[in-house]
């Protein structure tokens, strides 16, 4: 499933952050994003994952096939690990959680409460979200936080097997996840940060 | 002054009240356009110098 | 949309979720009226429909704020967004799972409260059925005030703001299907314009409440 | 011939409003002047209100253009909600405390008047609690207004609010005459019904309708000036800080 960004300008809130970013993203292939903090990676993947409407440009991609990871991890911290899941699972129309809690190793924690697990496991069950979604594009933004080395080998062990599977994914990331096949994108020569161009206040006015 | 006799008391706070909200209303736009158009101005020049 | 509706409904029993507070709360408020009117059982018959159907809206506009402010803060709703749920089936969904674990409870305790309020008996069937016909208004309307609000920090004070005058039709219609009931008047019309109330606010507000929360979430 | 819409464009509407201003500026002081005194020391008293008569010159205008107000914010709530014309949508958030003041005094003068008349300052009255739900309407307005942080966030949810507070408004003033059949009297003024107040009132209450109806315009226009620039100082605030 490819994904092709052809021009996409960004915007949050009133101001414009990025301009004429462009790349595609081949199935079985993952892009990297890099570039500073504050520099637009998040914008860019809520614009992906269509929260954000694009001031300019085209994305082009299936419908619904993209599924988006946040810094915030989405978990109810009343609801097991097995009910978050399923949850997920039931609103993306999917039924089997097995092969995520087998991809993640929650089997140990199925019945705990995501209110009573460390940063780390609910960054696992949050990044197991994205196996019962069934979508082949993954937006994912800083998906390693708080993880630890085993579980970083896990999620990159998650996105091989993704990717071999025909999926895709956009991660911004600062870590080596040493994936196969990864093309490196820096958005840092994209950075145009100005009011946007559709605000009609910031021109001479007299 | 024409005779109002036993309302006089209700005409007059009547149009009272009125002047009195139309002028806090129109003296409320007035300070809050003068107050914009000075900050606007004083961002305008600052500008204008660093152009 | 079902998953949604599961899960709305388990965050809501489970501990911390707040079930039963606006029950309790109704409970309190029908308990107090006494106090503040006095021990007449006349007086309280006279005003038991108004004050039933102002403390179920009471009691309604208490657990709004929940609504969406939970998945927003935690993030989920920027992930129900991109999910096959459209943002109108979940404002929907919402305003549904509100109804039942708020707006069935009070409909259920109101002939109790009733009792404690000196409801003359005929009014029962019309306390009834203009709460259950009436609530449903109730939730969906707080649901789209609750999408108006859901970006800003302490909004719950705005939403009760921008929530009552709304209610205000429903409320009026609602209370005076249950007077007429009690006096043995006509009471059917009224309660004919309750649902009518209702089912307008059904069809229109998920519409205006994804409206909304698009706008809230970009 | 210009389209319509060029006036959506700030420096255009800066322009133009500059130059009208003055005029309906102007236009409200004379009509409200000739007709307030025409009204208050030339108009007879009624043989049954009195002088108390002499507050129609003022609550009938600000009643009226209380609701044209909001009937205002809602053409340019559509209008930005479909063509997004920024200053339509600063346009309906500069009237909003014209409005508000404009119920405030219908209100006020309301209750100046009911107390003499009906013996009570206060009538739960269709006609006066719709103005009071009107009073609601724009404190809730105003204050989403407040509230919001980003200026496009703010005008799409006040516009949305707005639209469906219209509904309800109309669905309430019905709730209303269901309610209670009230005391007040009906319109003063229409254009299908027969006159039904003699001329020597008639023609200063238009006069002061006028005035009212210019007086919203000059204030609108006056503060919606404002609000651009704010807007725009916003936008270069915003400039600067992201260098």
């Amino acid at each position: 499933m490819s994904l092709r960004v052809e021009n996409l300008a960004c915007a949050r809130g009133p101001a414009q952050i990025l301009a004429g970013v462009t790349f595609a993203v081949a199935p079985g292939e993952a892009l990297i994003l890099r570039g500073a903090n504050g520099a637009g990676k998040t914008t860019l993947l809520r614009t992906l994952a269509g929260l954000t409407p694009p001031l300019a440009g085209t994305i082009t991609a299936a419908p619904d096939a993209i599924a988006y990871a946040a810094h915030a991890d989405g978990l109810k911290a009343q609801l097991s690990v097995a009910e978050n899941l399923a949850f997920w699972a039931g609103a993306f129309g999917q039924g089997d959680i097995g092969p995520a809690v087998e991809a993640f190793h929650l089997g140990p924690l199925l019945d705990r409460r995501a209110g009573e697990m460390s940063a780390g496991q609910k960054r696992r069950l949050s990044l197991a979200r994205l196996l019962v979604t069934g979508r082949p594009i993954w937006c994912l933004d800083e998906p390693t936080v708080s993880l630890d080395a085993e579980n970083v080998a896990r999620f990159a062990a998650a996105v091989t097997a993704h990717l071999a599977a025909g999926g895709s994914a956009v991660i911004a990331t600062h870590i080596d996840l040493g994936l196969p096949a990864a093309q490196t994108f820096d958005i840092t020569p994209f950075v145009a940060k100005r009011i946007r161009a559709d605000d009609p206040f910031a021109e001479a006015m007299g | 002054m024409p005779d109002l006799g036993q309302y006089a008391v209700y005409v007059l706070s009547s149009y009272a009240v009125t002047l009195g909200l139309l002028a806090v209303l129109i003296l409320g736009s007035i300070w809050q356009a003068r107050r914009v158009r000075a900050r606007l101005e004083a961002v305008e020049s600052r500008r204008d110098r660093s152009a | 949309m079902i998953a949604l509706l599961k899960r709305d409904l388990m965050l809501a029993l489970r501990a911390g979720g707040g079930f039963g507070l606006s029950l309790a709360f109704f409970l309190i408020f029908a308990t107090l009226v006494p106090f503040g009117v006095g021990p007449q059982t006349g007086v309280l018959a006279t005003i038991a429909p108004g004050i039933l159907w102002l403390g179920a809206l009471l009691a309604c506009l208490l657990s709004l704020d929940r609504i969406f402010q939970l998945d927003w803060e935690d993030g989920t709703l920027d992930l129900i967004a991109t999910s096959p749920v459209p943002l109108e089936g979940l404002a929907a969904i919402k305003a549904l799972a509100h109804w039942l674990t708020t707006g069935l409870p009070l409909v259920v305790a109101a002939p109790v409260l009733g009792v404690l309020l000196n409801l003359p008996g005929a009014a029962y069937p019309w306390l009834v059925a203009s709460l259950l016909l009436g609530t449903p208004a109730l939730s969906a309307i707080g649901t789209f005030g609750a999408a108006l609000t859901v970006g800003i920090k302490r909004g719950g004070l705005l939403l009760s703001l921008l929530v009552l005058p709304l209610y205000m039709p429903t409320l009026i219609f609602g209370a005076l299907c249950v007077v007429r009931g009690a006096a043995g008047q006509e009471a059917l019309t009224p309660l004919l314009l309750v649902a009518g109330i209702t089912l307008g606010s059904l069809a229109i507000l998920p519409f205006a409440a994804a409206a909304a929360l698009r706008v809230n979430l970009r | 011939m210009n389209s319509i819409w060029e006036y959506a464009n700030p420096r255009k509407f800066m322009a133009t409003s500059a130059f009208l201003l003055p005029w309906t500026a102007g236009l409200a002081a004379l009509c409200l002047v000739t007709g307030l005194v025409w009204g208050f020391f030339f108009t007879p008293d009624d043989f049954r209100q009195g002088s108390t008569v002499k507050i129609i010159y003022i609550h009938v205008p600000s009643a009226i253009m209380a609701v044209n107000a909001w009937l205002m914010m809602l053409v340019a709530s559509l209008i930005w909600v479909i063509r997004r014309h920024h200053v339509s949508a600063l346009a309906a958030k500069a009237a909003a405390p014209v409005g508000m003041v404009f119920t405030v005094i219908a209100l006020a003068t309301g209750a100046l008047w009911g107390q003499p008349m009906w013996g009570t300052w206060w009538e739960w009255d269709p006609r006066l609690t719709s103005f009071l739900i009107l009073f609601l309407f724009y404190l809730g307005y105003m204050a989403l207004w407040e509230a919001i942080e980003n200026p496009d966030s703010a005008a799409d949810l006040t516009s949305v609010l707005c639209l469906v507070g219209s509904v309800f408004a109309v669905i309430s003033r019905y709730a209303l005459l269901f309610w209670n059949q009230g005391l007040h009297q009906g319109a003063t003024l229409s254009l299908d019904k027969e006159q039904n107040i003699s001329n020597v009132f008639w023609y200063p209450l238009v006069i002061a309708l006028c005035g009212f109806g210019f007086l919203f315009l000059a204030l609108v226009l006056y503060r919606t000036q404002t609000e651009i620039r704010a807007r725009r100082l916003k936008a270069l605030i915003a400039q600067e800080r992201m260098g």
